[in-house]
């Protein structure tokens, strides 16, 4: 082809990030090596986006590198899910790029920082062209170790390296499951590309196995309830700009991964009702637990981290309920839930990247990630918390803005759902949307702690008193996502009719004309009797009542009187007294404490009197029960069953003279065995040698072993 | 002299290998430990002669020659003077008491016995019955060092593993090829060489030749239990 | 063009109507309490005082604080006029399913929250975490009842629920039965009623909603007692045009729309009529009983659900 | 065929030379020569036998195939770079007074003649000259490893001495039977050894006996491959002896013992007609690596550590050629190249490590990205790469072995999926600290020369990426050789 394609531009975008990684090679002064990181990351960025957009307008194509395994160059390509994703990580890393640029100026060893991160941004580019198993994997793992060097990036805390180890088993652990699944996919289709894995065949067993691989493979890279333990540790530690593009994208890549594997390469056509059960139940764990702890965190970053869990198992209420609808043949339902998935998943990326830059931004100016340390910055930082606010009214799902659509998009799928097999899982769609429902309040709440506490009150600490506004870089970098999600907020029809490849890709359905119906102002996802919503004409109207109110009211020149606040008549408000972060969410903590069994420890000091109360000091340590239950026993027993075989190497030199002599006689008594075996089996042992080529019937007795081995 | 009665011989010879093995196994003193030790050198010697006499290859002639100084003199003198240098006499009693020990190598015997059946059956060669006994005599010596606890007795105890290999190799095969039997006394006295040099080093550094001694400096014990 | 004319209007109705709402409640109660009350305008005199006067805010409020009434104000106005009073198929009735309209109000609520948290007092944080809190219990119930009636209508447009309803020959349908209850008990906790929380107590400690506002004076304050207004009003209109439409106008022609306008009145005076006699015969609940108490609207709604997939799912 | 001579003649010369020079240093300087020399013969020698697929030298005595020829080269290579590299360790060991000038005498004659011994073992093709030369490789060690005349390295020694003697014997034994059972075809002489006859004859061998043989050889070579429960002698071997020879131990001479056992496995299959040796070569593969994997997590001594880390990777190879098709030999033959590069490259750093701070206990060493960068990362790198992630070569490897696993018997790629996580778990759980953090006071800054490891584990990274054609289709002649008596062919290529 003689035009540039979209696969062209994603192949220029990676290799705008190799360069980047090998720019150390090149540039000494660390101020010029920050520079040509961001900006070539930007390209890089850029690239993807254009990529991206150009894909999902129709442009596709793929082609092969002289890479790889010798009978299998690199398959890469670019289809509408393909491209979906690298205009996500285009459009987070973008602003990431730009971020960096200011966050990264005070940092001292910058090197390893400007080779790995380029190399974690091509790890995800290239999971997501790859076009057959052996370039996944790769990718996928360069992905993880990339990410892994950036966890520990700051290796002088001890818990830094204990979140960077945790991370890269459970990454370690999910690569593996993940092989495994292709393993199944190549058993059943001889052949590592994915067209060859697409059209082949596969028995209900093999299917079953690669999604359960697939599942739990990607479940934990993404951090599904009950594998998430690894992500609240890893996630906080990372620096900004790295926590931003894990929460951000990294996640979105294992749902990538997910929809690759099983919507695309096991195919809609083999699913099992229970597999979107068994999504749907994942889904909705997730997203209840994830927001659940995360409303108990005091560590900002922690919080964030909690919430990725919550918002990822959105994302699977969505491809859930679309996998029930697929098995139950309801295609246009199915594309809907799927859309409203993959918006979730893009608007995720948006508001979480953007979080956790402002995360970054008041964590490097206040130099604590302990909201109880903070309070009062929108007076020091208001850029930052506009910035701020405008991610969290996103993420709660409240219009106009982005949240709200695409959990509006998962209500609508669940409500308009239609019978489905049995009422049992008819019933069980409304709960999982009821589900969503307090997921997202209880975000809301979440949110409105997290904004409330840090952004708002009284400093708590003199380093809140002197927190510091950020440079124009860092807020360039969050400006653009904030407008974007305002953006997808506003036209979620152009948005969706962007995405309709996608559906039309793994479900052969389209979307198109029942979302157009009513223009671009109306997002009608069926009919529009039966659902619409209109951020526009609500925006205009607020603004206009809004307006109207404020011209109505604000008279001119008529200065505000500021004086104390009230608190029951004592003359001076401190800021011990306002509420604390525990303590917004100490009802929480009581009404589902017996999800929390948060450990309380109340220390009240008095003075003779028992009304004399001196002081009190209150600790409050909510347990990860999936860290708790889960991980240590797991741990525990391999390190016990290590200590039981060290003891084995704790003997003298005869102990192991003896193990190889009771290894012979094993050996050998195994041996009379299967050779009094096969003397009953075929009795004249002696003349199967005798025929002149003795190897033919080994060669066709062993074929047939393993046949019926396989 | 037909070959039945080369043989007859050779068959004679195998029970006295495994009478030797089990000798060594139940020997205390480390003297005699190293007198049977010599015998077992002289009979292979005398194995090989005979064999070579009964098939005629002058090869065997040469290992015949060769074994006799090196399993039947060269070896037995250099530990007879590791010995007297390191005054070792008297083993300790051994791990297991002897007449344990004794019962296991009784088991052992019948167990190869039992495996070697079917070669039996189908091997034409003059001196296959002699594989088993050979094959007992490598088990039997494996056991004697497994249950013996001085360096110089494991050492025997290689040696006579080696002996046993070599009764295999003439007994049952009518020798292997003179080079590899040349490579493979090579590799014997070296071995033997260099277990020298090691008496000295161990007994200079641990002064004592006890097995368990050296062990303590391997041993990684954890200190976090 | 009539129809937005008549859109307009009924969306001013509800703002201007909804103090007076406020008011007769709180007349009802005084007269059940044998007393004589303020009478029904009290709230209209309240919002022009608080109108002129002036503006006290604390001295650490922050540009959020003074916005957020406004916020506050127009995404309850705007949810407001999203709902049907007398004419069912309105040109914005587009704009907002009943999903997007309790949307408009958790924004409201949202921005509420973080004004109680701006002012660094321990009450406004006090009342922000109380009532994110049980609004978080309340949003699985409301959506549980709203499903249960979208069911039925296979829609969540409320014009097309509203006519599904209207059209459907009046049966006793027990989903809807439950799906009523738990939306009262829901409407009741959203604005804050007995035996939820207090609106007329003057003791901070046992304070949700009053107590976020409690800073506030002169116009804000008056925005922010109007929005709660207008959202009981708003709940009371939602709550007829699910259970009782019967007697809207499918057509806006001045007959239909005069009957319509009068049934509307008589509906509402007979919802707010029971709100006041539930409010003198309850007593306020302890503040950790009112999740049982949610969470029990939440389990009648999906009882609803059961029931239609087990008595109804033919029909 | 004079290439061929050469090559063996290289380091047998160097060896006896290099017992004469006095000067340390200009021993070092001849030792990298000869290695040098030996490398620069071995390659041409490879592609002379490229061309022309199987070369028979000296009227049969050896015999190169492509199987043997690239573990010539691999051998030949990593010995070049491990004598470059020993060149400032032993100085350093030197002036720190852990070896006397004879001593380091007997060091580089020593590790020349051990890569004489290891040549004759893959070029010879008489199985009872391969026997004897991997004696020979193993007396060379032994005296290497007691190098240092502590008690540990003396009683290292001792342990590895009896222990694999023992081994090497049932070996020996286990040849005996071969020829006891192919005199019976072949005639009574040294064709009755040589393996290509034997090869060509296998048919015809008598399967009882071979069976048995296989057993004594397979517990003999498997004591000198390291496979689990005869593994004992390996980690202390490696521990105690000087880094360089530590390094060549797991690189070279753990593959030798592992080419004699596949070369003995291809007899037995041949004869047998059964996959029993696979079978057990399998079952002895999965045991090593679990018995490494969990005892990584027990170690104390770091060069204990990575010795137990190879004797994982022995156990996957092992099993991958257990398993027997062509894709799995082919990715076995791959690891095992990969492996010896990339952990003679640990060993490499791990040495250094350990002189920068003057220990061996993981507990002690700290901070080494810090002290040293270009030592932290070297060894966090290669830990990486061993653990098998891309872009190294292992990765590939063992992707390879998983999908060949799952084709041929499923069920074993549960245990072989956790055995490899445990592994890499108690790899990472130690490195982390020794490379993170700060470093202790009493680090010492040495002299460190990197090039090699950066050589190897370049070259680790190639077949990550792109494995070079020629090298592929290398590749592919040897696993078709060797599976071509194997039953089951098919998958791969």
């Amino acid at each position: 082809m003689n035009n540039i394609g979209a696969i062209d531009i994603a192949l220029a975008a990676s290799v705008t990030a190799i360069l980047a990684t090998c720019s150390p090679l090149v540039v000494r002064r660390q101020q010029h090596l920050r520079a040509i990181m961001c900006l070539l990351l930007a390209i890089t960025a850029a690239l993807a986006v254009a990529a991206g957009i150009s894909g999902l307008l129709g442009s596709h194509g793929q082609t092969t590198l002289p890479l790889g395994l010798p009978w299998m160059p690199m398959h890469v390509r670019i289809d509408a899910l393909a491209a979906f994703f690298l205009l996500l990580i285009g459009a987070l890393l973008l602003p990431a790029a730009i971020y960096s640029q200011g966050y990264l100026r005070h940092v001292k060893q910058l090197i390893p920082m400007v080779v790995f991160l380029p190399l974690f941004v091509l790890g995800m580019i290239g999971v997501v062209i790859s076009d057959d198993a052996y370039t996944f994997m790769l990718f996928w793992e360069v992905m993880s170790l990339a990410s892994y060097f950036l966890v520990t990036f700051d290796h002088h805390q001890a818990e830094n390296r204990k979140a960077g180890f945790i991370y890269l088993l459970m990454a370690h652990l999910a690569g593996l499951l993940i092989l495994g699944s292709f393993a199944v996919l190549y058993a059943a289709s001889g052949s590592l590309e994915f067209q060859a894995m697409r059209d082949a065949p596969l028995s209900p067993v093999w299917a079953t196995g690669a999604f359960l691989l697939a599942a739990f493979g990607f479940g934990t890279k993404a951090g599904v309830v009950p594998l998430h333990g690894w992500l609240p540790d890893a996630h906080p530690v990372a620096p900004g700009n790295i926590s931003a593009l894990m929460s951000g994208i990294m996640l979105k890549i294992a749902i990538f991964g997910f929809i690759r594997i099983i919507w695309d390469l096991i195919g809609a056509g083999d699913f099992q009702w229970w597999w979107g059960v068994l999504i749907l139940a994942a889904g909705s764990s997730s997203a209840i637990t994830g927001v659940l702890l995360a409303l108990q965190q005091s560590d900002l970053k922690r919080l964030l981290a909690y919430s990725s869990i919550e918002n990822i198992g959105i994302i699977l209420i969505g491809l859930g309920l679309a996998m029930l609808l697929a098995r139950y043949d309801q295609p246009a339902m199915a594309a809907l839930g799927l859309v409203a998935a993959l918006y979730h998943t893009i608007n995720h990326t948006l508001f979480k990247g953007l979080l956790f830059m402002g995360a970054g931004a008041v964590v490097h100016s206040t130099g604590t990630r302990n909201m109880e340390a903070m309070g009062g910055l929108i007076h020091r930082m208001p850029w930052t918390a506009a910035l701020f606010l405008v991610a969290c009214v996103s993420i709660s799902a409240l219009p106009p803005f982005n949240g709200f659509v695409s959990e509006w998009l998962t209500f609508q799928t669940a409500l308009l759902a239609p019978q489905l097999g049995s009422a049992m899982l008819t019933a069980m769609v409304p709960f999982s949307a009821a589900m969503l429902a307090l997921a997202g309040a209880l975000a809301a709440a979440c949110f409105v702690k997290a904004f409330g506490v840090v952004f708002l009150g009284l400093p708590r600490s003199d380093m809140a008193i002197h927190a510091h506004e950020i440079d124009h870089w860092m807020k360039a970098g969050m400006i653009i996502p904030a407008l974007l999600c305002l953006l997808l907020g506003l036209l979620p029809v152009s948005i969706i009719e962007l995405l309709d490849g996608i559906p039309q890709l793994l479900l052969h359905v389209s979307l198109t004309e029942s979302v157009q119906t009513h223009g671009w102002l109306w997002l009608t996802p069926v009919h529009a009797s039966q659902a619409s919503y209109s951020a526009p004409v609500a925006l205009t109207g607020m603004l206009i009542i809004g307006g109207a109110a404020f011209l109505f009211l604000h008279p001119k020149g008529h200065a505000v009187r500021r004086s104390t606040a009230w608190s029951c008549g004592t003359p001076e408000t401190n800021n011990r007294m306002q509420y604390s972060a525990s303590s917004f969410s100490q009802p929480m903590r009581r009404i589902f404490s017996a999800i929390y069994q948060p450990e309380e420890q109340l220390h009240t000091e008095r003075r003779a009197h028992p009304l004399l109360t001196t002081r009190v000091s209150y600790l409050v340590h909510v347990h990860d029960l999936a860290v708790d239950k889960l991980y240590q026993p797991i741990a525990n027993y391999v390190l016990l069953q290590a200590k039981r075989l060290d003891r084995r190497h704790q003997q003298d030199i005869r102990s192991y003279l003896a193990y190889t002599f009771y290894t012979i006689l094993f050996l050998l008594a195994l041996l009379s065995v299967q050779q009094s075996a096969m003397e009953q089996r075929n009795q004249p042992a002696a003349t199967s040698q005798s025929q002149p080529p003795a190897t033919l019937p080994g060669l066709t007795s062993g074929q047939t072993g393993t046949e019926v081995r396989r | 002299m037909n070959g039945t009665l080369v043989q007859q011989l050779v068959d004679g010879l195998a029970a006295l290998m495994l009478l030797t093995s089990f000798a060594l196994l139940a020997q205390h003193r480390m003297i005699s430990v190293l007198h049977w030790f010599a015998g077992q050198g002289l009979l292979l010697a005398v194995t090989a002669a005979i064999v070579a006499y009964g098939t005629g290859s002058d090869e065997l002639y040469i290992s015949a020659i060769m074994t006799l100084l090196l399993k039947g003199l060269l070896l037995p003198w250099l530990l007879w003077r590791v010995i007297r240098q390191l005054q070792v006499h008297r083993e300790v009693e051994p791990l297991l008491n002897s007449s344990l020990t004794m019962l296991i190598a009784l088991g052992v015997t019948l167990f190869s016995f039992h495996m070697i059946q079917p070669i039996e059956k189908i091997s034409q060669l003059i001196t296959r019955d002699s594989m088993a006994i050979a094959t007992a005599c490598v088990l039997l010596g494996m056991l004697m060092m497994i249950t013996r606890r001085k360096a110089i007795t494991q050492v025997i105890g290689f040696l006579a593993v080696e002996n046993s290999l070599f009764f295999a190799a003439i007994g049952s095969t009518n020798g292997m090829p003179l080079v590899v039997e040349i490579g493979i006394a090579f590799d014997v006295l070296i071995a033997a060489l260099i277990f020298g040099l090691f008496f000295f080093q161990i007994r200079t550094t641990f002064d004592s030749l006890e097995v368990e001694a050296m062990n303590a400096h391997l041993i990684h014990k954890d200190d976090d239990e | 063009m009539s129809s937005i004319l008549i859109q307009i209007i009924q969306a001013l109705l509800l703002l201007l109507l909804a103090p007076l709402a406020t008011g007769f409640v709180s007349t009802c109660k005084a007269r059940l309490q044998n007393r004589r009350g303020a009478g029904l305008l009290q709230p209209w005199r309240n919002l022009r005082k608080l109108f002129v006067k002036e503006v006290v805010i604390a001295s650490h409020a922050s540009w959020l604080f003074r916005t957020a009434p406004y916020v506050v104000f127009t995404a309850t106005a705007i949810a407001a006029s999203v709902v049907p009073a007398m004419l069912v198929d309105t040109p914005l009735s587009l704009t907002a399913d009943v999903i997007a309209l309790v949307a408009l109000l958790a924004l409201a609520r949202f921005f509420l929250a973080l004004a109680g948290m701006d002012i660094g007092t321990a009450f406004g944080g006090m009342g922000a975490s109380r009532e994110m809190t049980f609004a978080a219990l309340a949003e699985p119930a409301m959506l549980m009842s709203i499903f249960v009636l979208s069911l039925s209508a296979h829609s969540t447009n409320l014009t097309t629920m509203i006519t599904h309803t209207i059209h459907t020959s009046f049966a006793l349908h027990p989903s809807l039965a439950f799906a009523m209850v738990a939306m009262l008990m829901v409407a009741v906790a959203e604005n804050g009623r007995i035996p939820v929380d207090n609106p007329t107590t003057h003791l901070e400690l046992t304070m949700i909603h009053e107590a976020m506002i409690l800073e506030y004076s002169g116009r804000h304050l008056a925005l922010m007692e109007w929005a709660s207004m207008i959202k009981l009003m708003l709940f009371a209109t939602l709550i007829i045009d699910l259970f009782m439409p019967w007697g809207m106008a499918m057509q806006a022609t001045p007959a239909a729309l005069a009957i319509a306008l009068g049934l509307w009145l008589l509906k509402l005076a007979g919802l707010l009529l029971a709100l006041a006699l539930a409010e003198t015969a309850l007593a306020k609940l302890r503040l950790f009983e009112v999740p049982e108490y949610l969470s029990g609207a939440f389990i009648i709604a999906f009882l609803g659900l059961l029931s239609y997939y087990m008595l109804e799912a033919g029909v | 065929m004079n290439l061929f001579v050469a090559t063996l003649l290289a380091p047998l010369l160097g060896g006896v030379l290099l017992a004469v020079i006095k000067d340390p240093q200009r021993a070092a300087v001849f030792n990298i020569a000869t290695g040098i020399v030996t490398f620069a013969v071995s390659l041409l020698l490879a592609l002379e036998v490229l061309d022309t697929r199987a070369v028979d030298a000296m009227n049969g005595w050896f015999h190169l195939d492509a199987y043997n020829v690239f573990l010539v080269v691999l051998t030949t290579f990593v010995s070049m770079t491990t004598s470059i590299f020993s060149m400032p360790y032993m100085r350093h060991e030197l002036e720190t007074g852990r070896v006397d000038l004879p001593r380091l005498r007997l060091y580089h004659s020593m590790f020349q003649l051990f890569q004489f011994g290891m040549l004759l073992g893959f070029t010879t093709n008489n199985i009872g000259v391969l026997w004897v030369s991997l004696e020979l490789a193993t007396l060379a060690t032994v005296l290497l490893v007691s190098l240092y005349r502590t008690p540990a390295s003396i009683a290292a020694a001792w342990k590895y001495f009896i222990l694999c003697g023992m081994g090497i014997a049932l070996a020996l034994f286990g040849t005996v039977l071969v020829f006891f059972t192919s005199s019976a075809i072949l005639g009574h002489g040294n064709i009755a050894l040589s393996w290509t006859a034997l090869y060509a004859h296998a048919s015809e061998l008598d399967p009882a006996v071979m069976s048995i043989a296989f057993c004594f050889l397979m517990v003999g070579y498997g004591t000198k491959v390291g496979l689990a429960p005869m593994h004992a002698w390996l980690p202390d071997a490696h521990g105690e002896g000087p880094t360089p020879v530590s390094a060549v131990l797991s690189g070279l001479l753990l593959n030798l013992a592992l080419y004699a056992l596949v070369r003995c496995k291809m007899l037995v299959d041949g004869s047998t007609g059964t996959d029993m040796a696979g079978a057990i070569m399998m079952g002895f593969g999965l045991l090593s690596l679990f018995v490494a994997a969990l005892s990584l997590h027990r170690q104390r001594d770091i060069k204990r550590m990575f010795s137990f880390s190879s004797i994982e990777h022995m156990g996957l190879m092992t099993f991958a050629f257990g398993i027997g098709t062509q894709l799995s030999t082919f990715a076995a033959l791959l690891h095992m190249t990969v492996h010896s590069l990339v952990k003679s490259g640990i060993f490499f750093t791990a040495g250094h490590a350990a002189q920068a701070m003057g220990t061996q206990k993981m507990a002690e060493i700290r901070g080494l990205i810090q002290h040293q960068p270009g030592i932290g990362w070297g060894l966090l790198i290669g830990v990486a790469a061993i653990a098998g992630f891309p872009p190294f070569g292992i990765f590939t490897s063992e992707f390879l072995l998983f999908t060949a696993a799952l084709e041929s018997c499923a069920w074993t790629t549960l245990p072989l999926l956790l055995g490899l996580l445990i592994a890499m778990a108690g790899l990472f759980r130690f490195v982390q600290p020794m490379v993170y953090g700060e470093p202790p006071a009493t680090a010492t800054s040495v002299h460190v020369n990197m090039v090699p490891v950066y050589i190897h584990f370049g070259l680790a990274l190639l077949p990550g990426i792109a494995i070079p054609l020629f090298l592929a289709d290398w590749y592919q002649q040897a696993a078709t050789l060797i599976t071509m008596s194997a039953i089951a062919g098919g998958g791969g290529g």
